[in-house]
């Protein structure tokens, strides 16, 4: 089944959760809303149709700088100056977060990406770690990385980062903190001369 | 032995309760020496043994010749180290396991025969002694890793207890078959009992020949080797129930591990190997005695030490299966057996 | 292929199994510094006794956010950065990296026109690396059975694989020999020399493997019906590569979305069979990578046959390289199982988000569901079959 | 019973194989060398301590940014003629050895040597420092021209 027929599918399905389907590249995307993702999850694996079993991938993406159309300037992310101060982001960022899933069938032969768009300002989503369980670990990087937070995920804690951290790395506007636990966090080497 | 000792010049003038102790004191010093110097010696070519059989060659620099006085180099590094203990470890016991450990060893030493004139006590009970002291080691595996206050050492003891008792068990029967043949528990007597050529080896006689068997592969089991080296599985449990010691105190370890090998083989040749005889009544000068009977023994810790770097190691249940419902039925049928011909035959 | 799965919700894998007796449990740390972990992975695990009945793996130790640096380096530079994920594989995440890049750009309408030597090159090379990660995977499992000398065996063979791919690029580990576009330079006349030499001599030494640890009572005892995974459980938790196999499910990218030149070569794809216990067990993923290191070398010994003359390693790729606005998500068959890179490009010349999909991390979870009710000596042996490389998983 | 008895044989029969491989081992030569003695041959393509060569160096600081670590430092002082590279140095403690840096140099200057064993005991000397007094930077003849018509 090509994603056009699935979107279609889809669409027929859950009229108003799905928003979009973008045709025009190579790996075609099927958007919809974020609360409905966990309906949508459970119809594409069990309708016999699309019967798609395996979640291969769940990325969360920042779009910040990024326009809609996925067009747009690269925004430089925080990097450190020669002095060792952080070069600060001026702006909070007003893009949307997504988190994007892809599918494959192990009976047709299909695949299919799904993107979610969840607003900065509240980054909540529907969990889909009951349909497939490896969204459970997927799921918890993405929080940990992004801040999105899967409700209905049986256990939201961060993955990698300790459980402590502050702030979501991957977001286009972190700032790396100067310190943690007491432990300087400067990201020179020893070669940089004291200016003193 | 104190009786020699009085012959001294020097000593001759002392009474002979000092003689005593003073021979008690020497004769242990001896066997602490061979001990810790066989010891060393085996640790030494475990390590070579292991290093060829996995394309390298072990220890090379220490010593000259390949490496020959590395067991002595980490000797002197494990005497010189920091002695950390855990700060919650149940002292009193922390500090006894090691040495009842070694003490295991260390007693059975004295009723080994390396030759007919050449043992420590001849007891009539020689076979039971070793028996008995042997079992010692649980002790100190067990207090090991209840003094150590560390779970990995906990589960290190726990299965070195149920491991160690149980294969007693399997030991025993094993041993029983000879003892009704040669009628008695004396290690020189059952050696006597095979002089002569070769055939007369309790081991190529068919009706022992199983128990020799039960005996080597029990012997593994009694002295945590692979395997069955669950009580120290490496892999599993870090390192068991020593994980927390450090310098002489695991030396202690270690060198009871290498000694009770030794004695374990020395009492598998006695009861089996046919002792200190070569199985040529030709060779059989009493010069020669002590060494056949140690390189004898020599052959079976390194039987030991091959199997070691060949094997994977046992599950504990699996090795609870091995002892309960394999090694013992066959153990005591074998006995049965062995019983029901011997009436027969006499 | 056959439809495997029963489709119904799953209950979630939290909680604590039944406890047949009333007695206390034990809350043990497993690593980060332990032997069988492989790595800095750190398991909680609650025992009753010697039962395991919970298992919490606890991540980030080796953690250095990859993807974050992805997005402050070129693609280019970004290759270096993919060679420290399967530190064990490094050709392959390299190989990976650069065929999702690749077809990025392809998928964008650049050209990217890889000369055919290149292909073969790589597939010699990662094929090479394969087995050299399997070796390390077959040996460190011996070493958490307790068996020691296979680990040896296994790094000697290993070795002869490294000093090929010394010659090839000038590094043991950490290769960085894969560019976008083709390979950095062409295999000198010496290794490949020596690559016919490892042909001829690697068979024999498979064999002496089998014959040491595979076929050892002792290990299959140790080994199978130990860990059991279904089919249906392995594609719920995502797992690919010989995790998957070896619960009998016949996927392997190689041949079922055929990258690279792969479609040219006879080779099999080896699943696990049951022949010792149950379908899935630790024997079967274990004896599927023995298996496909032999397939490994018959791809190598057909590629080395086939090789074309001398030329070309790269394709005229731009200096700077800039890939279109776009994105994409590509995946190849890495020894551990399916990588894969989701590359979202917003026309410049790093990637605006670089995700990973790390096959040690999706096989990882399984530990939760398989680690229950197991004996502490299986779940060692249950994650040395899953062959876990901390590189990877934490990335 | 059958199966008990199969496997007590199995069991001793793949055990004596095993151990008849070991032994087969055991006779043969290792494979290992001994290191400091014996030392095996580099291949040509081997990476090792990077190396520049100074008097060719034209200062165009290529090489640090195709760093992905950013471990090459390089500084000047002064404008046009008067331009002089004061410091060029390499920290080792981040260095990955990628030879990213070797890729785009004009006058290939900066080269990955043989060398692999200069361990030292304090991290701080592993900053090698290859410019002591400020030096004025190799210019190549198609170099100098550019420079020129950039001014």
């Amino acid at each position: 089944m090509t994603e056009q027929e699935i979107y279609q599918r889809l669409q027929a399905r859950f009229d108003d959760s799905i928003l979009g389907f973008e045709s025009d590249i190579p790996q075609p995307v099927v958007s919809c809303t974020p609360e409905a993702v966990g309906d949508i999850a459970k119809y594409l694996r069990d309708d016999p149709a699309l019967s798609f079993d395996r979640l291969l991938c769940l990325s969360g993406v920042d779009y910040e700088g990024l326009d809609e159309k996925g067009k747009g300037k690269h925004r430089e992310i925080n990097r450190y100056e020669e002095d060792g101060t952080v070069n600060p982001v001026e702006d909070p960022g007003t893009g949307d977060l997504a988190v994007v899933y892809h599918l494959e069938s192990f009976k047709h032969h299909h695949r299919l990406c799904l993107s979610v768009r969840v607003p900065r300002e509240t980054p909540k989503i529907a969990s889909v770690g009951h349909v497939w369980i490896t969204a459970q670990y997927g799921e918890r990087e993405t929080y940990d990385f992004f801040g999105i937070e899967f409700e209905g995920n049986p256990d939201l804690r961060r993955l990698f980062l300790p459980e402590d951290w502050v702030g979501w790395p991957l977001r286009k506007d972190y700032e790396m903190p100067v310190r943690y636990n007491d432990v300087p966090l400067e990201g020179l080497g020893l070669a940089v001369r004291d200016e003193q | 032995m104190h009786e020699t000792l009085s012959n001294l010049p020097l000593l001759s003038g002392l009474p002979a309760q000092v003689l005593v102790v003073l021979a008690m004191v020497s004769a242990g010093g001896i066997i602490l020496g061979c001990i810790a110097v066989g010891g060393m010696f085996f640790i030494w070519s475990e390590r070579k043994v292991a290093g060829y059989i996995q394309s390298r060659y072990g220890p090379m620099y220490v010593g000259g010749w390949h490496g020959v006085l590395q067991s002595l180099a980490d000797g002197v590094k494990l005497l010189l180290k920091e002695d950390i203990w855990p700060e919650k470890a149940d002292k009193p016991l922390w500090r006894m396991a090691p040495l009842l450990v070694f003490l295991g060893a260390f007693l059975s030493f004295v009723v080994l025969p390396f030759g007919p004139n050449f043992v420590g006590a001849n007891l009539d009970i020689g076979l039971f002694y070793v028996m008995a002291t042997s079992s010692l080691v649980v002790m100190g595996v067990i207090s090991a890793g209840w003094g150590s206050n560390n779970k990995w050492a906990l589960y290190g003891a726990l299965r070195g207890a149920a491991q160690v008792i149980s294969y007693e068990i399997p030991l025993g029967l094993a041993l029983l078959p000879v003892v009704m043949s040669t009628g008695s528990l004396n290690l020189g007597t059952i050696i006597q009992a095979q002089a002569g050529w070769i055939h007369n080896w309790h081991l190529l006689n068919p009706l022992f020949f199983v128990s020799f068997w039960i005996y080597v592969i029990s012997s593994l089991a009694e002295v945590n080797r692979v395997p069955f080296d669950l009580p120290e599985t490496e892999s599993e449990l870090v390192s068991g129930y020593h994980t927390e010691y450090t310098g002489m105190k695991f030396a202690f370890f270690f060198l009871g591990e290498y000694a009770d090998m030794f004695v374990v083989s020395a009492i598998g040749v006695t009861v089996f190997l046919g002792g200190w005889y070569s199985g040529i009544p030709a060779l059989d000068v009493p010069a020669l005695f002590p060494l056949i009977f140690i390189l004898k023994s020599f052959f079976l810790v390194f039987v030991q030490i091959w199997l070691r770097w060949t094997l994977p190691r046992l599950r504990v249940d699996q090795l609870m299966y091995v002892c309960w419902k394999v090694f013992i039925p066959i153990a005591l049928a074998n006995l049965l057996l062995y019983g029901v011909i011997r009436t027969v035959l006499s | 292929m056959t439809d495997v799965r029963p489709h119904q919700d799953i209950a979630t894998p939290a909680g604590d199994i039944a406890k047949p007796i009333k007695s206390e449990l034990l809350h043990i740390n497993m690593g980060p510094q332990h032997p069988s972990t492989h790595g800095v992975l750190r398991l909680f695990i609650t025992t009753d006794g010697e039962m395991v009945t919970k298992v919490v793996p606890y991540l980030g130790y080796l953690h250095r956010c990859a993807e974050k640096i992805a997005e402050g380096n070129t693609y280019h530079q970004y290759i270096i950065y993919t060679d420290r994920m399967d530190y064990l594989a490094a050709m392959n995440c390299n190989w990976t990296y650069c065929l999702a890049v690749e077809n990025t750009l392809r998928s964008l309408g650049v050209e990217v026109e890889i000369p055919e030597y290149a292909e073969y090159v790589r597939v010699i090379i990662g094929e090479l690396n394969r087995i050299a990660s399997h070796l390390i995977a077959f040996g460190t499992y011996g070493l958490d059975i307790g068996a020691m000398t296979p680990f040896f065996h296994a790094l000697r063979e290993r070795e002869a694989i490294l000093n090929i791919f010394e010659k090839v690029c000038g590094a043991r580990l950490m290769y960085s020999y894969y560019d976008v576009g083709g390979v950095k330079w062409d295999i000198p006349d010496d290794a490949m020399d020596e690559i016919k030499l490892f042909i001829d001599l690697f068979p024999a030494k498979l064999d002496e493997y089998n014959e040491l640890l595979t076929g050892n009572k002792i290990f299959v005892e140790r080994t199978a019906n130990v860990g059991v995974l279904d089919a249906a459980t392995c594609i719920d938790y995502g797992c690919t590569g010989p995790v998957l196999r070896g619960s009998g499910v016949k996927h392997d990218l190689r041949k079922d979305d055929p990258y690279s030149i792969y479609d040219r070569f006879d080779f099999d794809i080896p699943v696990g069979t049951g022949t010792v216990g149950t379908v899935g067990d630790c024997w079967d993923r274990y004896h599927v990578r023995m298996l496909e290191m032999y397939e490994s070398w018959r791809i190598i010994q057909q590629a080395v046959d086939r090789i074309p003359p001398r030329g070309e390693v790269m394709a005229k790729m731009p200096k700077n390289l800039k890939v279109p606005p776009g994105q994409g998500y590509y995946r190849a068959e890495n020894p551990k199982g399916e990588m894969g890179f989701y590359i979202i490009s917003d026309g410049g010349t790093v990637p605006f988000r670089c995700k990973t999909r790390s096959p040690a991390f999706h096989n990882l979870h399984i530990i939760e569901h398989v680690g229950k009710g197991q004996m502490i000596s299986d779940l060692c042996a249950t994650i040395g079959s899953l062959d876990l490389v901390l590189g990877e998983i934490d990335r | 019973m059958v199966k008990f008895v199969t496997d007590i044989w199995d069991t001793f029969s793949t055990v004596f194989k095993g151990m008849g491989i070991t032994a087969r081992y055991m006779r043969k030569k290792p494979v290992t060398q001994q290191f400091p003695e014996e030392r095996w041959a580099l291949p040509d393509r081997f990476r090792g301590f990077v190396h520049n060569d100074v008097p060719r160096c034209t200062s165009c600081t290529l090489c640090a940014k195709a760093c992905p670590v950013d471990c090459i430092y390089i500084e000047m002082e002064g404008k046009g003629k008067d331009r002089r590279m004061t410091r060029f140095a390499i920290d080792y403690n981040k260095c990955i050895w990628c030879s990213l840096c070797t890729e785009p140099c004009p006058t290939n200057c900066i080269t990955m040597s043989h060398d692999y064993d200069h361990s030292v005991y304090l991290r701080e000397k592993l900053v090698y420092e290859f410019v002591g007094d400020p030096v004025i930077p190799f210019k190549p003849k198609k170099a100098a021209r550019e420079e020129e018509a950039e001014a």
